[in-house]
């Protein structure tokens, strides 16, 4: 029967040189940091330890959750550079509570996150409603956000926080802290949202066109607003638990992780005109990045020679998997 | 070098591990000291910069207590932080130092190794009170808002003018360590005050030599002060166009930390605080220390080891002699 | 009775300049109203404006008696407005399915997609149109004719009450045109009411009900479909007697002009041959996906070919690329205007210079005066409307913008000419401009190659018409052939290797069409 | 006759109402700035002196020199990220040839150009040759310039900087020093440049439309490569005439003025999808940014309230600004 031998055939031509070639090239990312990890793992035999792989997770928490908000913004074609200082302020808001109301210790995550939503609806509703380009919006917000962290604090980081404060992001459950569930769970979460619901979608169609999209009876504007809103939260929340990490608010927290979180982004793929990139590419860009930064710390390379050597790296990343893209595209 | 290597080839060599806040000139400066002082005595150091991210230091922490260094010397991105790391250090019996800035949870510290700020900028502005003689109007430039160096050298500074109320401030604000934010915020300060402005007070050496050039630029000569010590702020000192600032050697005050860590990590006794106060450079002196910070620093590199050795017997910790 | 549409007193300028003043008209459920007039005569506009895109200056615009009162396409997707626009708009990155779905995704629990209901569905709509392209294949990798396809679907299938068609049909070939007729046919007879612009006259024929005559910003011919001539529907809208819209041809020259050999556009294709003499005018045609625009793309090189030469003059093209065509005197113009043919972000004249700048320039540094001299004369040869020369294109009509694309390469004149589509969304008079150049520059020795899904187009201008089906070329009509009334069956029959099924959906082109020639 | 009727007619409609009202809505940003600069002249006396208007302009060379770099770029659709870090490692390449060969300080200009310009070369061939998108790939030579910078100087900055390096930034020509002429001289280059060549017309259409472009026969790989190369040179020149002016090499300057140098050109109506700005416009956005800089500095405002009215500001400005472009387009 026909069917039959096209199964077998198809069964056996998954071992041919061509089609392994094939798939290698539509995962290059993955296998340029498989070979990134193979290298430090040869390197040091403290690389490839249990401990030092949740050492990485950990780092890597922070980061991830603002990557994902980032990536909504991206996918809608926008930018959100106000994650860092939202950062800054949702800690400083909830290190402010956690000292001024140390009794009602609950309220600091509320307000942390209720900081970061406010900043993020701000953002939403300049770019939605008032059409000025998201790089400008959040550039406001980032500059103004900066600004009122070290107002809360006048000018000086909260200090003497409570110790309960640190149970935030240091309680561990199974070995894994509450930054590290969570971010799990929220690249599960991401995922299935944009694959497989109608938001997720909708955000691709209004960043792939949005004159499209708003044809077709989706509502750009509220789209556009939610998905600041998340990259909002999820800038309070992150900001929460690096002040909780370390049992302390300052104004300076979550400076630059806003190019961190870009980068991980892009690298994984997408592409900062909208309607382009995934979840995965964003894990992927993630775990790069914080796997270099962990490698290279344990291979004691020098700070300056571990910014060149990470620079080309990124550079080379990404080159090879444009070209591998484009050929599997052939 | 990789910290696996410890014991075994019998010598008990200690391997400890370090994260600073960043790779800043005084940092790169305390770097030299450090690697001189463990050369003498047979460290091994794991050196890591945690690039300003304090989340990023904490991580570096953890990564030393997984490798089981011997003992750890931070120099904190933010002051009061890092709780949760020491208590995990402390839990794998790691004995851990901070130096430059003050770390909140001293029951799990070894011991402390911090400079004297707030000494510093009282000694910076009682420079200038008598430089104007008592009475003027100044302009001051702070480091980052909320660095533990700036908080406590604006305290120092402020002690004294409480002190002196013939002195008024007209401005001040941040120019963030930087020569190049200084110069334009200073010539700002001179478009809005014009001759007004009869003295110049910096956190810092970069922020006074910013400030230098826009009086330079505006024909203004009025004295400006300093702290550090770097060499471009020593050369004005000398050629008079600085009235004078406070040498924080980092040579000296890292290699001192490291000493008080592996002396932990040996077990021997430590004390809780090694304070080190900065001695005030003035046109007088400012020869010998131009020696030791600049042209000759290969002389005192050489002899550092011994030096804080002594240092810390008898207490006085920048001693250079 | 409650019209499906309503519009009362009308009025929009953009920048002082009016585009719509003053129109009123109303629309039946369940008929098609075919919109006729000039590039730029404001229908697109209009639409914009029915669809919530574009705010009026005044007026108002009811559906089925509800006011639209908000500029909000989403507001007048809500009371039933569907729109294929002229500009298309697919999602590029998202699949042939999804694309279909945006906003009104199968789901269950209020927001989780089914995601292979979606792809069935895509499937079955698809078929119903004749085309068999797998719904998950992303949108980014279909041409031009799908794409157009597929928002046709996508606007037919909303379960919109008033359907807006803005020039459905430009770059899709008869035999896919006829299935539209028949989703049409269908949609009238659920009540739907639908606006039509189209710029063939063989469509206005074969669908309207009724026909509305835009000229200058208003309505000037308001008519029963069976009660008004081709004629009168064409000087209504240019405001003059169209005369003959084909030229005569002179016969071709002797000499090859252009010699392809071999040419294999992508691995796992079949190659192409052809030769086209100076002064010939090749047609190509085929169905819907036959890979005519993919096979001038790679001769010309915007897409590399895997293998073959094309030989232009004494020049030997190995895998062409475009600078190499460039220089080799090949002129090319593409079938996607917005994507591949314009700057949408700059102005008429520099989208008119930009092929042979430096022919005005000294040292880099341009002489406007030349410049200006040189795109004016090259608009005025298309009649192309424009406000100004510093007008940005993106604010053109979508028929100027296409004179553009062309007119851009009569700067110099080239020995190749290659033309994907080049009369997309023309209209009459100006397709008569630019019939009168291709003929005169063939007469002047230049080599055409015409890629056309407009019938009359294809039998009209050329010498000889090859027929492409799945990548090949499977047939050719000489003059003599293209002459004989049965020219349109072989076509269609060389195209789909069908004898007669598709032939009879076909509708004949009227008689009037050939009686201007 | 007609035609002098009609320019009568049209000589009077000038001063009617609608015509006043589309002037100023046309050019909207002009506006606000002049409103931000009678506020402080209104604030301060000390404000809108000759002299201080020299303060604005030097402080503004070092960044416009790399925001013109930066139009080109953001006209083709990219974006330069690693103008920052350009800086740092030009500023300290010219110190180091300045201290160990004082006796050629010619040198030091010719070196920290050509600093900038390979820097500028290696964006131009990553982003051209290997399509690497160029967020990434100036995010990768940012990271790794700064790395280079610090190993320069092993990690310090470089004192001790001959007198005669500071002649660079600080000679004055008719009151005006270099840095200030060469803004000046740059600003007008660049105006030319990008109106009246056939270079300035390929790169617009290079980012309005690189398929178009390149079937109309413009060679847009090259194109680019000459825009990032420019985008460097303007770095390493911006690099020198900072480190000159307080006759210091830092790895750290010029950290963050990719960030300005964007926002200017962002403010000033330029599209980050490429295709659509102009020097005008990065000529105001810059100028609204360092008017804001040393207005806040005059009045004495505390550094993070600054933030705080500066983000507000910028945002209200770029929104009039959209809002008055649709107003006029209709
Ligand atoms: N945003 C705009 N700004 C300025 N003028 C515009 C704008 N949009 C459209 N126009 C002008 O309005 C007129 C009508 O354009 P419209 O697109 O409605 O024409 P059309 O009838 O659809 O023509 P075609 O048959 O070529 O598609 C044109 O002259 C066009 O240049
Ligand atoms: N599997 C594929 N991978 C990559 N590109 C493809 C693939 N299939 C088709 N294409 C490209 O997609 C486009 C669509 O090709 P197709 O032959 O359907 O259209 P066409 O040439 O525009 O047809 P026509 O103009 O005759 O209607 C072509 O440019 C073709 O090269
Ligand atoms: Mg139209
Ligand atoms: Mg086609």
């Amino acid at each position: 029967m026909s069917s039959a031998t096209t199964a077998i055939g198809g069964f056996r031509s998954r071992f041919t040189k061509e089609t392994i070639g094939r798939l290698l090239v539509r995962n290059a990312m993955v296998i340029v940091l498989l070979l990134v990890i193979a290298y430090f793992s040869y390197r040091s035999a403290r690389f490839a330890t249990p401990d030092n792989v949740v050492t990485i997770l950990v780092a890597a928490a922070p980061f991830a959750l603002v990557a994902l908000g980032q990536t909504l913004v991206i996918l809608t074609g926008g930018i959100d550079l106000s994650v860092g200082s939202v950062i800054a302020v949702s800690a400083m808001s909830g290190a402010w509570v956690a000292v001024n109301m140390p009794d009602s210790l609950w309220l600091a995550p509320v307000v942390a996150a209720g900081v970061g939503i406010v900043f993020g609806l701000i953002n939403g509703l300049i770019v939605s409603l008032f059409n000025v380009p998201p790089f400008v919006a959040t550039l406001g917000t980032m500059t103004a956000a900066s600004g009122f962290a070290y107002v809360i604090g006048k000018g000086a980081p909260i200090n003497g926080l409570p110790g309960g404060y640190g149970a935030f992001a240091n309680t561990a459950f199974f070995g894994l802290t509450i930054p590290v569930i969570l971010m799990i769970l929220g690249f599960l979460l991401f995922w299935f949202m944009l694959t497989r619901t109608t938001f997720g979608l909708r955000v691709y169609a209004v960043g792939g066109n949005a004159t499209a999209a708003s044809l077709a009876g989706v509502r750009t504007k509220r789209t556009l607003i939610w998905v600041y809103v998340a990259s909002g939260l999820l800038a309070g929340v992150s900001g929460l638990m690096i002040s909780s990490r370390v049992i302390s608010g300052a104004p300076t927290l979550g400076a630059g992780y806003e190019l961190d979180a870009i980068a991980a982004v892009v690298i994984g793929g997408a592409s900062l005109f909208g309607g382009r990139g995934t979840v995965w590419g964003t894990l992927l860009g993630l775990l790069l990045i914080q796997t270099l930064n962990n490698g290279l710390d344990i291979l004691v390379v020098p700070a300056y020679w571990q910014s060149v050597i990470k620079g080309a790296l990124i550079v080379a990343a990404v080159g090879i998997d444009v070209w591998a893209t484009r050929r599997a595209r052939r | 070098g990789d910290p696996a290597s410890k014991g075994a080839d019998g010598e008990q060599a200690l391997t400890i591990g370090v994260s600073v806040y960043d790779m800043s000139s005084f940092i790169t400066q305390g770097q030299e000291g450090m690697e001189a002082y463990a050369d003498a005595n047979g460290i091994d150091l794991v050196w890591n910069s945690a690039d300003l991210d304090v989340s990023k230091q904490a991580t570096q922490l953890q990564q030393y207590v997984d490798q089981k260094v011997d003992a750890i010397v931070v120099v904190p991105v933010q002051a009061d932080s890092l709780g949760p790391q020491l208590e995990a250090a402390a839990a794998a019996d790691i004995p851990v130092v901070a130096v430059n800035a003050a770390l909140d949870d001293t029951t799990n510290l070894a011991s402390s190794v911090l400079p004297d700020d707030i000494a510093a900028g009282e000694q910076e502005m009682e420079m200038m009170v008598e430089a104007l003689g008592g009475k003027g109007k100044i302009v001051v430039l702070q480091g980052p808002l909320g660095q533990s160096a700036e908080l406590d050298r604006t305290t120092g500074i402020e002690n004294v003018l409480a002190e002196n109320t013939g002195i008024e401030v007209l401005a001040k604000d941040t120019a963030n360590w930087k020569r190049d934010e200084a110069v334009n915020k200073m010539k700002n300060w001179i478009s809005a005050f014009g001759d007004d402005i009869t003295g110049v007070v910096a956190e810092n050496d970069d922020m006074g030599l910013g400030a230098l050039q826009a009086l330079r630029e505006a024909n203004m000569d009025i004295p400006v002060v300093g702290i550090d010590g770097i060499e471009d702020g020593l050369n004005a000192v000398k050629d008079g166009s600085f009235i004078g600032t406070s040498l924080q050697h980092g040579r000296v005050e890292l290699a001192t930390g490291l000493a008080v860590a592996a002396k932990a990590a040996a077990g021997d006794e430590v004390d809780e605080l090694y304070t080190y106060v900065m001695p005030a450079v003035t046109p007088d002196n400012v020869d010998e220390f131009y020696a030791n910070v600049v042209s000759d620093s290969d002389a005192f590199l050489e002899r550092l080891p011994d030096l804080i050795a002594a240092n810390l017997e008898s207490g006085d910790l920048s001693n250079e002699k | 009775m409650v019209h499906a549409l309503s519009v009362t007193g009308l009025k929009k300028s953009f920048g002082g300049v009016p585009v719509l003043r003053d129109m009123s008209f109303d629309v039946a459920p369940g008929s098609v109203t075919v919109l006729a007039g000039e590039n730029g005569a404001g229908k697109s506009t209009l639409f914009k404006i029915i669809s919530g895109q574009l705010a009026p200056d005044d007026g108002t615009v009811e559906i089925e008696g509800s006011r639209l009162d908000s500029v909000n396409p989403h507001a007048a997707r809500a009371l039933g407005v569907g729109i294929v626009p002229q500009e298309l708009a697919p999602y590029e990155d998202l699949s042939v399915a999804e694309n279909l779905f945006v906003g009104h995704e199968p789901k269950r629990f209020g927001f989780v997609l089914k995601r292979r209901e979606m792809v069935a569905r895509a499937r079955s709509m698809l078929e119903e149109f004749g085309v068999s392209i797998d719904p998950s294949r992303p949108m980014s990798s279909l041409s031009v004719a799908y794409t157009q396809i597929i928002e046709i679907v996508k606007a037919t299938t909303s379960g919109a009450r008033v359907l807006l068609l803005d020039e459905p049909t430009s770059s899709i070939p008869a035999a896919e045109v006829a299935r539209l007729y028949a989703v049409i046919d269908r949609l009238r007879a659920q009540g739907v009411a639908m606006i039509y612009t189209t710029h063939r006259m063989a469509e206005i024929e074969a669908i309207a009900d009724r026909v509305v005559v835009l000229r200058d910003g208003a309505l000037v011919l308001d008519e029963e479909a069976g009660s008004v001539a081709p004629e009168q529907i064409v000087t209504a809208m240019i405001g003059r007697d169209l005369g003959q819209l084909f030229p005569q041809i002179e016969p071709p020259g002797e000499t090859t002009a252009i010699s392809v050999s071999g040419l294999r556009r992508r691995e796992g294709v079949p190659t192409i041959d052809l030769e086209v003499r100076r002064g010939e005018i090749l047609g190509i045609g085929g169905l819907v996906g036959a890979g005519r625009s993919a096979t001038l793309a790679a001769l010309f090189g915007a897409r590399r070919a895997v293998e073959g030469t094309v030989a232009v003059g004494d020049r030997r093209l190995d895998r062409p690329r475009v600078r190499d065509s460039i220089a080799a005197g090949v002129a090319f113009v593409p079938e996607d205007r917005k994507a591949a043919g314009l700057i949408l972000s700059r102005s008429v004249l520099d989208n008119l210079t930009l092929p042979y700048l430096q022919d005005h320039a000294v040292l880099g540094v341009l002489k406007q005066p030349s410049r200006r001299r040189t795109a004016k004369e090259l608009g005025e040869r298309v009649r192309l409307r424009s406000r100004s020369l510093g007008q940005l294109v993106e604010t053109l009509s979508g028929g100027n913008q296409q004179k553009i694309v062309i007119s851009r390469w009569l700067g110099r004149t080239p020995s190749v000419l290659l033309l994907d589509e080049p009369t997309r969304g023309v209209d009459v008079g100006a397709r008569g401009e630019i019939y009168r150049i291709i003929s005169d520059l063939a007469a002047s020795g230049m080599a055409v190659i015409l890629v056309s899904s407009d019938m009359p187009e294809l039998i009209g201008m050329s010498h000889r018409v090859c027929v492409m089906r799945r990548g090949e070329i499977t047939g050719e009509l000489t003059r003599e052939e293209l002459d004989s009334p049965e020219a349109q069956n072989r076509i269609f029959h060389l195209a789909s290797g069908e004898e007669a099924a598709l032939t009879a959906a076909v509708p004949t082109i009227p008689s009037t069409k050939r009686a201007t020639r």
